[in-house]
């Protein structure tokens, strides 16, 4: 179990630096799809089975397939300009590094050491989370189908190309 | 003494409903807008009539809806009360609501704008449901500046004419000042008594009779602000102004149901007037002035709108003479057969001008008899039941009037009673006189003028038959003993007027002769000897000059409140507002553009820069907490 | 076992290294998926939590940052496909139209 | 002992992929030159004689299996496959064109894993269930994620195939695999109403009685739904738009060849396969030999026959499809995206809605 769980977060980790740092968008959206199958791993390790099941087949399945598509869409006319801005990068790695070593005694010691998958009873079955999603948040429930919904008509409207327009 | 349903809410409900779907379905489809707008509100007709039969008799159901004010002390629950009262005035304003509906469908197809003029209606209606269903005075209130905001949208709804336009504006303003007073009056009720509902009032003030002055200025508040919806001196101007809105609108907001408001108000009040003797002698007297002033002017008006607006305007000078008097069921008598008649009238004349070319000026029409029978016909009887003659629906009410007149007001003013009633019976007689006169100018005499008239369709007529048919037969049976008079017992304490109508015959022989004098000498000058009335004029032209301009009230009110105002209007705006008050906005602006300046240097366009800020940010804040 | 800490300590880290990726990338698609990637490092100490705690509410609002995620990345992409028709770019330093 | 037996059911599901593609690879082969009135494939191992006595029955069966072509697809196909030359196209990384053919193929595989294949059965003391991943209950709604994975392995074809041909083919395999995996899954979503479980194993079991289609005219319509846009997800005729030889040459397999490409070839018909598995599974009464007729769990026997009940319907699934394919012409594009977003999604909705009144009602 230990082991699996550091081969996650190396996967996890590695595939996250590739995201940010890999210098063609395709490569860094397959890593991002490594990513995310590695944190649902790590949900599965977590004994939440249903958002493990979720995190693949919305992450993997739709978004990064759709950000995929994008990329394939576009890709034959980006054209890739240089123009290096390395002190921001210094930037974001130092504040980063300021925001992890602030926050790391939270992380680590403030809160009570309970080991995280010992507790059998609060496994996320699909059952489970299907009750407390139809009982206690029923209403978020409703209302975030009818974000996706708007979402879904935003995006159709944003990107339907409009005559006069090259696409 | 009130029984809690929730089953009120559908009376105002189906209206607000039906004004939805008009105005979305008569994007599209107009004719469909108007039938769905009179199925709305033929359904709240039938609901209404449904409450009415399983209302018990001296009780009343009640829905509180939900909490809509709550500030400090005052809690102003949307609540809803349906008892006799509220059951009479709904029939009447859903009733003939819904036959100026089926009207106007014939009268508005072909308007581009049919769907949204129906959804006015139908909000119009459900403001005036709300009305008179509200159980306090907020909620009436509610209704109240509905029904004023409804009129205002009404009046302009031809907004493209500027005239129109302007009228709604004036009705809509000189609503406000009366409604200023309105809102005094509550302002002190709430002050003395801590509760707007209506039963609390009720038992609050019967038990406190010693605060008659307290009344007195309540009620003259209140009137006030009644008679900017009820078209009462000073405030009547905006009423004949007002027939700028299309005929339906005009029969459904300024004949049955709008300004009835006032005196709904008035009666739903009874035992706060009953308890202010100073409040109820101003209401005398500036109803029976109104009355007479109003029929005067009518006299001499060549717009056949205009000969109904002042019509209207006296005939609800005389509603709150009953009123005045103490026989507050009288008033609601009058009220009712007043819409039946007059929406008849309103109605009638509607299809003249809109089979007739679109004419308003009387002296353009004439022998249109042959040519719109049906139309004359009803005219006709409305007009008879205007003029008060027996056994019309006019007469009843009308008598009753002059009857509560003669045995409440006497008792306590004596001999101003009798001059008043002694004004009520000229009135009653000018009435008859300039229904006379417009009915001889539209239907009888020699044609003027090229009009090519015919009977409107099925729809304008069915409207106005089953009015005229009402505005005939539902006196007799109102005044029955045990008709309305019982019905609404309950809602009054203290002296109650009973009226017996009596005999048929002694009524058309003995009581109507106000009526039959006037609509003879009426008939009798304008159709045989127009001459004579030339020849008055001519004796009389200060007095003929007067009753042509209306008393010159608007142009009193133009130099005395309109220009004064507007200089000081002129006076703050080149100082005040643009001086001082843009002044200190501009250099407020110029500072901010200023210091923007230097500012907007963060702002590169950059998400990235963006991102790395508010992330520092988040860094900060994170060490923020978790130091202290 | 693993302690509750290691898992919070690398949603820490993965969400540092989204945020480095959203202050570094140009390609608004890749500040896209770095913005996932935090989401993400959100979901994961969620769960956690949610775990610790012993009940499930923690699980139910990651699924619900699931279901956001979801809807900004298609209205994201709908506006860079749209962005990109009028600029011919996807780079966010060339959205800088509105800059004061 | 349990890791053995966890070993011995992973096996058993993975031969179970393999194998089920082969028979409808040969099935696609012989089933094809029959339905066109060919002969097919009869030549390789059908001469092939010896002078060794022993094996001459051997040499019997080997003859038969060429006569009947099974040496031809399975044999001689692998071999011309694996020695030809592995082109990867100019400009494209050979990591990825590597890659995209098992992203292809895993996704299809693993998704064999939460299968069950018999009914539990108790051997030498241990109780066996049948299914690779028998601890897990979210068995449907992990056939939709692998189902949801499997465009990846499509996608990354396109891309590196570095022409437009292969770009199209990709776009339009994704963009039909998301618009079909929709309708999937309200049909699934249908299906988990009905049965209350997302266990694959439960559904079976409750089959014993009535098969799924016959509980009620929704499920019927289930699966109908089910069938047809799992037909979808496998690229076939009548769906095969993303590789219409007419359009854009091979779609996004035209820079693939020998063995890669075979591993294409291999996941399309273990998608078969598949299909035709869930189908039985969910629709048609599992290893429930008849409506009525139950198989019971417990003896090794019944476990066994199991197995070949569920086979010999599966089966049946595989040749309907590939009889399908060889039936029916293409759809066109816009025809393609019509049934799924304004026919198929719409009538599942209605019918998940339905099926849950029903529910209430019942």
């Amino acid at each position: 179990m230990t082991a699996l769980f550091w081969l996650l977060a190396f996967i996890v980790l590695s595939s996250g630096v590739a995201v940010v740092s890999l210098r063609s968008p395709l490569n860094s959206a397959l890593a991002l799809a490594l990513n995310l199958l590695a944190v649902a791993g790590l949900f599965a390790m977590l004994q939440a089975h249903f958002l493990a099941l979720a995190q693949v087949i919305v992450y993997a399945g739709a978004i990064v397939v759709l950000v995929l598509i994008a990329l394939l869409l576009l890709s034959s006319k980006i054209e890739q300009h240089k123009r290096r801005e390395d002190y921001l990068a210094v930037a974001a790695i130092v504040l980063g590094s300021l925001f992890l070593v602030v926050l790391f005694p939270l992380l680590q010691g403030a809160l009570p050491q309970i080991s995280a998958n010992n507790v059998q009873v609060t496994a996320g079955t699909v059952a489970e989370i299907g009750r407390l999603l139809f009982t206690d948040y029923v209403f978020l429930f409703q209302l975030a189908g009818l974000l996706i919904l708007t979402a879904l008509c935003g995006a159709v409207m944003l990107a339907r190309s409009r005559p006069g327009q090259g696409g | 003494m009130s029984v809690s349903y929730s089953i009120l809410w559908p009376v105002v409900f189906f209206p607000l409903l039906g004004a939805l779907f008009a105005y979305l379905v008569g994007l599209k489809h107009k004719q469909l807008a108007g039938w769905i707008a009179t199925g709305a509100s033929g359904a709240a007709l039938f609901y209404v009539a449904g409450l009415t039969l399983l209302l018990p008799h001296g009780r009343a159901f009640e829905q509180r809806l939900f909490e809509w004010l709550a500030v400090g002390d005052l809690q102003a629950a949307l609540t809803l009360r349906f008892d006799a009262l509220g059951a009479v005035m709904s029939l009447v304003v859903a009733g003939v609501g819904t036959l100026i509906h089926l009207y106007a469908i014939g009268y508005m197809a072909g308007d581009p704008a049919a769907g949204r003029f129906f959804a006015y209606l139908n909000l119009f209606l459900a403001a005036m449901l709300l009305l008179v269903s509200a159980a306090n005075l907020p909620v009436l209130f509610i209704g109240w500046e509905g029904v004023a905001l409804c009129s205002y949208l009404l009046i302009g709804f031809w907004f493209k004419k500027e005239e129109f336009a302007g009228a709604a504006n004036k009705a809509f303003i000189v609503n406000r000042i009366g409604d200023a007073c309105f809102l005094l009056g509550i302002f002190l009720l709430y002050l003395n008594f801590g509760t707007l509902d209506f039963s609390e009032l009720r038992l609050l003030i019967e038990r406190h009779p010693e605060l008659s002055a307290l009344y007195g200025w309540v009620g003259i508040c209140l009137f006030i602000g009644a008679s900017g919806k009820s078209a009462q001196i000073p405030l009547f101007v905006w009423l004949p102004d007002a027939m700028a809105a299309p005929t339906p609108v005009s029969a459904l907001i300024h004949a049955a149901t709008m300004v009835t408001a006032g005196v709904y108000m008035m009666v739903r009040l009874n035992y706060l007037y009953a308890l202010a003797p100073l409040a109820m002698l101003v209401v005398l007297v500036v109803a029976v002035l109104t009355a007479f002033l109003a029929a005067t002017i009518a006299l001499a008006q060549d717009d056949i709108k205009k000969v109904l607006a002042y019509s209207t305007i006296s005939q609800l000078g005389f509603m709150f003479m009953a009123a005045a008097a103490g026989a507050y069921w009288v008033a609601v008598f009058h009220i009712i057969t007043h819409a039946f008649f007059k929406a008849c009238l309103f109605l009638s004349a509607g299809s003249v001008m809109h089979c007739g070319g679109h004419e308003q000026n009387m002296r353009k029409m004439g022998g249109l008899w042959r040519k719109m029978p049906l139309t004359a016909m009803s005219f006709a009887v409305a007009g008879l039941s205007l003029a008060g003659m027996a056994p019309l629906a006019g007469y009843y009410s009308k008598h009753a009037c002059f009857l509560a007149l003669q045995s409440g007001a006497f008792e306590t003013w004596g001999r101003l009673a009798e001059l008043a009633l002694l004004l009520a019976w000229l009135t009653a007689f000018v009435t008859a006189l300039y229904i006379a006169r417009a009915f001889s100018l539209i239907f009888l005499g020699p044609a003027q003028g090229n009009l090519t008239a015919h009977e409107p369709p099925w729809k304008m007529n069915g409207a106005v038959l089953t009015l005229a048919v009402l505005s005939v037969f539902s006196g007799y049976f109102l005044a029955l003993p045990h008709a309305l008079q019982h019905y609404l017992r309950p809602l009054f304490s203290g002296p109650y007027f009973n009226f017996d109508p009596g005999g048929v015959l002694e009524a058309l022989f003995v009581h109507s002769w106000p009526g039959l004098l006037g609509v003879l000498v009426g008939l009798s000058l304008y159709l045989k000897a127009p001459w004579l009335i030339e020849r008055i004029k001519e004796r009389f032209p200060f007095t003929a000059r007067l009753f042509r301009g209306k008393y010159y009230v608007d142009e009193i009110y133009a130099l005395l409140i309109v220009r004064p105002l507007e200089r000081l209007s002129v006076g703050l705006w080149r100082f005040v507002d643009q001086g001082l008050i843009d002044g200190t906005v501009n250099g407020g602006a110029r500072l901010v553009d200023a210091l923007a300046l230097v500012v907007s240097r963060v702002q590169s366009g950059q998400v990235r820069h963006y991102a790395l800020f508010v992330f520092s940010a988040a860094v900060l804040l994170a060490a923020f907490y978790m130091v202290f | 076992m693993i302690p509750l800490g290691h898992y919070l300590i690398l949603s820490g880290l993965m969400f540092v290294v989204g945020v480095v990726g959203v202050i570094v990338r140009r390609n608004s698609i890749v500040v896209l998926m770095c913005i996932e990637l935090m989401l993400n490092a959100a979901d994961l100490a969620l769960v956690a939590l949610s775990q610790a705690a012993g009940n499930l509410h923690g699980q139910v609002a990651a699924f619900f940052v699931i279901i956001v995620a979801a809807a900004g990345a298609a209205v994201g992409l709908a506006i860079i496909i749209a962005f990109f028709r009028t600029v011919r770019s996807v780079e966010t330093s060339d959205a800088g139209e509105l800059k004061g | 002992m349990n890791f053995i037996i966890l070993v011995l059911e992973v096996l058993l599901a993975f031969g179970l992929a393999l194998g089920l593609a082969s028979f409808c690879t040969w099935v696609e082969r012989k089933g094809s030159a029959l339905i066109q009135n060919r002969i097919g494939a009869n030549r390789a191992g059908a001469f092939a004689e010896t002078n060794v006595l022993l094996l001459k029955p051997f040499y019997f069966g080997w003859r038969l299996l060429g006569r009947l072509g099974v040496i031809n697809t399975l044999l001689c196909d692998g071999l011309k496959a694996l020695f030809k030359e592995d082109f990867v196209p100019q400009g494209a990384s050979s990591f990825l064109h590597a890659l995209a053919p098992f992203l292809a193929v895993v996704p299809v595989f693993m998704a064999f894993a939460v299968l069950p294949l018999a009914p539990e059965f108790n051997l030498f003391g241990y109780h066996i269930r049948p299914q690779a991943a028998s601890f897990y209950d979210g068995g449907v709604l992990f056939l939709l994620a692998m189902g949801a994975l499997s465009v990846y392995g499509v996608l990354l074809a396109g891309w590196v195939g570095n022409n437009k041909f292969s770009l199209l083919g990709a776009l339009r395999a994704a963009a039909q695999m998301f618009s079909y995996e929709l309708p999937m899954g309200v049909a699934l979503g249908t299906v988990i109403l009905v049965y209350g479980t997302t266990d694959l194993y439960q559904m079976v079991e409750s089959q014993s009685g009535l098969w799924g289609i016959m509980k009620s005219p929704m499920m019927f319509v289930a699966g109908l739904i089910f069938f047809v846009s799992g037909m979808a997800q496998t690229k076939r005729v009548p769906f095969d738009l993303p590789e219409s030889e007419a359009e854009i040459v091979a779609g996004y397999l035209t820079e693939y060849s020998g063995m890669k490409f075979l591993l294409f070839w291999l996941a399309e018909f273990a998608e078969i396969a598949l299909v035709s598995l869930v189908m039985v599974l969910v629709f048609f009464g599992g290893w429930h030999p008849f409506p009525f007729v139950s198989l019971p769990s417990g003896s090794w026997q019944a476990a066994l026959a199991g197995h070949f009940i569920l086979l010999s319907k599966v089966v049946f699934f595989c040749v309907l499809q590939i009889t399908i394919r060889w039936t029916l012409p293409r759809f066109r594009y816009d025809q393609l995206m019509n049934l799924s977003w304004k026919g198929l999604l719409e009538v599942g909705f209605v019918n998940l809605i339905s099926a849950a009144a029903w529910k209430l009602a019942a």
